[in-house]
């Protein structure tokens, strides 16, 4: 069972039982958004609140694999109260850190190149992402990557669509 | 009971996986193929291959004879009246029912008509209806599902009233559940209605014959049933298709062409519009010559038994932490076994799985209003077919256990 | 100049017919394939096969992997610039243009809108927009032809005064014209129509670029082009693809699904309902693979220097007697030659040669306006590719010459 | 070139090159009836003329290959003048000669089988179809049995739609 070990990490599968931020903001003030992946119906709601130029509040709700969930979870710890700036630097390298094999796997792609992800993918600063190296496995599972990052596309396009920096 | 097909006739069954034997139990989803059907594909390649219907040169010729009988074969193999005009072939399941809600449906249905559905059709034989739905402002009634998991009859008369179509799944590819057919043609037949079986995970599986099932309408996909991806089938009473306007335009189905308009081609030909699967086609008959030298009967047999003994196997070794979607009674069902077990969701079950090289299946199944009736967003899904054996069950049950390390 | 492609990598091409080596003079109508496409589709039902887009097993990421890897070789061969989202697969160019009049057409095209089509044009690029043209009262305005058997232009702009679509061949299968289609799609631009190019004659035989084509739209086959029957495929700008509602309902196509409706999935997929024909979008990559090995540029020239050595050569020896379909000029042309032998009918034409090994295709092309516009009502067609050779030019000579002996 | 002189024959040549009985009739009183291979486009448009259980005249017209367009010119020489149930009797004796493979072919059968005309085959009196018998090389090409059979079944089809005999 080599590698397995590697995707389902000890601090995944906490995140997985026990979700943090899970829940529902009203909206608005929050933004709602919906992650959805069709090929295996996972599924992420997120509800976002900025409070100048701060991510002040985010709470998630949805259902899917323990990948899905305990990244969205993660990412909701991560990003709760940093600047935009920080949040659009964080979702960055993210996706860079997941960028491989994602284009192949027809997820649609736009960010990853459009941000020139795999070109900084090089400098993917583990550090940076603190907890969430912990999802670093996943590129060795490359059908589990969109799990990985519903979420993070989710909250880029939420955004996006806030108009936020 | 071991399988009763030779594993060694199916060259990808001796794949390693992960420096393990391939375990393979997603039929339901695609099946792999006996080496007969790719060295008659490679051979019709080889020594025939040319455009179907125009030619007068010699492999021209035989590459008619293939291809028409094929559809000769497929039509004996589900008791086609009259094969050389009802079978007609598409590209898979999905296109075929498309062709009926296209064809049939656009003529024949208007504004306030039903079509009845059940929650535990496949998303092929739900859309086009959706679609059409909202084209024409039809009623779509949908028949539940009991605790059982089988379809729930018990209001069908009242349902039917009104109705034009059902369409139905001849059985369900999550479930298993193989539904009373017959007995819910002949109501509907009583009340005015056609029937569209839905033959995806029937024709594979059951000896089929249109008949006995009582349907106007049947789809399924060479895919599922040993033949190559890009070619399904179409099956419809003569008199339906005769009535029925073309669906695709172009070369082959046509009688004649003017600037103003186009008159088009007889049966079969009239709904297979450009060049059709030719390859896939011969390949098809090749499946269905394998099917037959087995026996339908043999194959129901053989899956009865082998599910009987998963279910058992499963649930003795599992108890509690282990839920099956579906039919107790094997003699209600086929080999498609659904299952959540404790916390762990379907997708990490099948990466642990596919860890001990055994093939499941996870996610919705195209089946999102079953899923939403279970309450489950999606299950892990084993499907068994002629292939498979006692072995392949236990190595299943082997390779669940090991989620319990993995998920503590 | 002798074939640029090794005969040797084509099977079929060393059959024998009546005794004799085959000819194998019929290539627009479905080419042969190479052993290596053939062993790559041997290969992927071997080792691979599995259900795409929804497994989380070994061979079901590979089998998605193979198949995206596909779409992305193919997108590749024709220049789209996002090949990812931009290529759809359908089951033949007839499905593609189909696709387009159905989910573009009835979207876009409404009572007294103009569609130009062409009098050179195949069925497959014709039906549809006669059955469009009938649904929704649109006009239909042709492009005639010239005694040079070029599209006449001359009246280009007039006609486009009120056109939303051109439906264009990009090289006639009966002529061999290669219209110019870069021009035609600048001037429709212009005139506010988009243009759909039926590449099936194109694209197996030219080097192909959607931009400098400027078309909206390309359809093409694979079994035209060394690959496999069953499939084919849809290339369309993508801000297009993503305002066109979905045209086949299922499983695949969609990202949910509700008793009251459904959402459609991103592209490509949309427009890819049920299992695709996986095989065979392997197999079609392995055949642009060898194309591009081959080169595109290569097999161009070589079709132009053997299309001139068949004029000069058959004009030569039968003179008088014999009339040909088409431009004179191999620049303007592609290897495709039809004509006309004395008083001896096609059918009994292709007849004839069969009895040397020499297969050539007789009948209406599936382009009926233009027998009508020729005023024959059907031609014997001989075509080239890039397996073929002087020997093979000769050998027809040959063979029609055998005519006058039956004849007299 | 075995085989092909068995296809074209002498008589079917002239035939071909000469039609029987080419031209249109006054319709009505002629019934007018056309024949077509959407496969190859050969047409044959007949009218025919019945007078008290006689078929007293017919017309042909239309395009297509030697086979064709001979069996067509053979076969108006051979029914007209004959009485409805000889002619009827022609027909069944003629596609006897031309069942084999017709089936496979796709053709509509619907002739064949339903009067027994395979049983028939056996049976096929040779004698009785005069010049017809000309036409027997071309059971040996399969593809060509629609082409000479074209003009029977529309004629089949006519005396259907006049109800005659
Ligand atoms: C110009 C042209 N368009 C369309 C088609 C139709 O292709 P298919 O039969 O593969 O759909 C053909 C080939 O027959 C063709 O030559
Ligand atoms: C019951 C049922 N119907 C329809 C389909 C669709 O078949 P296809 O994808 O071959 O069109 C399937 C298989 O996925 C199925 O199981």
């Amino acid at each position: 069972m080599t590698g397995l070990e590697d995707l389902y990490r000890e601090i995944i599968l906490d995140h997985y039982r026990s979700p943090r931020n899970r829940g529902e903001l009203p909206v608005p003030p929050a933004h709602r958004v919906e992650g959805f992946n069709p090929l295996c119906g996972d599924e992420v709601v997120l509800y976002v609140e900025l409070d100048d130029g701060t991510l002040s509040d985010i709470r998630i709700t949805g259902q899917g694999c323990s990948i899905s969930q305990s990244s969205a979870s993660l990412m909701s710890a991560a990003v709760k109260g940093k600047s935009i700036s920080k949040v659009r630097g964080l979702i960055r390298t993210f996706k860079a850190m997941m960028s491989i094999h994602e284009t192949c796997l027809g997820e649609d792609s736009e960010g990853a190149s459009s941000n020139g992800a795999s070109s900084d993918k090089a400098a993917v600063d583990l550090e940076a992402l603190g907890e969430l190296a912990a999802l670093q496995g996943v590129v060795k599972f490359p059908v589990r990557i969109k799990c990985a990052t519903l979420s993070w596309n989710a909250l880029a396009q939420s955004l996006d669509e806030i108009g936020a920096g | 009971m071991s399988s009763i097909a030779c594993k060694a006739d199916f060259p990808l069954l001796s794949q390693q996986v992960h420096g393990r034997r391939i375990v393979y139990l997603d039929s339901a989803s695609s099946s792999q193929r006996p080496q007969v059907v790719l060295d008659t594909m490679d051979d019709y390649y080889r020594t025939t291959h040319a455009n179907v219907h125009r030619g007068i040169y010699a492999i021209a010729e035989e590459a008619d004879r293939r291809y028409e009988g094929a559809r000769m074969a497929v039509g004996g193999f589900i008791g086609a009246p009259d094969p050389e005009h009802e079978v007609i072939f598409t590209k898979n399941t999905t296109e075929a029912i498309n062709l009926v809600s296209s064809s049939w449906g656009r003529c024949n249905l208007r504004a306030g008509d039903a079509v009845l559905l059940t929650d535990m059709d496949h998303h092929s034989n739900i859309v086009p209806w959706l679609t059409l739905a909202e084209e024409r402002s039809l009623e779509l009634r949908w028949l539940g599902i009991d605790e059982q998991y089988r379809l729930d009859l018990s209001e069908l008369d009242h349902q039917l009233d009104g109705v034009k179509l059902v369409a139905c799944t001849a059985m369900s590819n999550v479930l298993g559940t193989i539904p009373p057919f017959a007995q819910i043609a002949e109501r509907a037949h009583s009340a005015g209605a056609l029937v569209l079986a839905d033959a995806a995970q029937l024709v594979p599986h059951l000896p089929t014959d249109v008949g006995s099932l009582g349907c106007d309408f049947l789809a399924f996909s060479a895919h599922k049933m040993l033949g190559p991806t890009g070619i399904g089938v179409l099956w419809a009473r003569r008199a339906l298709l005769e009535e029925m306007p073309p669906f695709l335009g172009g070369g082959g189905m046509i009688r004649d062409v003017r600037h103003d308009g186009f008159s088009a081609n007889v049966l079969p030909w009239k709904f297979e519009a450009g060049t059709p699967p030719i390859a896939e086609a011969v390949g098809l008959g090749a499946a269905v010559g394998y099917l037959e030298s087995t026996g339908m009967e043999a194959v129901r047999k053989h899956e009865m038994n082998l599910t009987s003994y998963a279910l058992d196997t499963l649930s003795e070794r599992f108890g509690e932490n282990l839920r099956i979607f579906g039919p107790p009674d094997a003699e209600e069902r086929g080999g498609v076994i659904s299952f959540a077990y404790r916390d762990v969701h379907p997708h990490d079950m099948a990466q642990v799985l596919d860890q001990s090289g055994v093939c499941v299946r996870a996610g919705h199944h195209c089946t999102k209003p079953l899923m939403r009736h279970l309450g489950v967003s999606a299950t892990a899904r084993a499907s068994l077919y002629l292939y498979n054996d006692e072995s392949d069950v236990d190595a299943l049950a082997e390779a669940m256990a090991k989620a319990d390390t993995l998920f503590g």
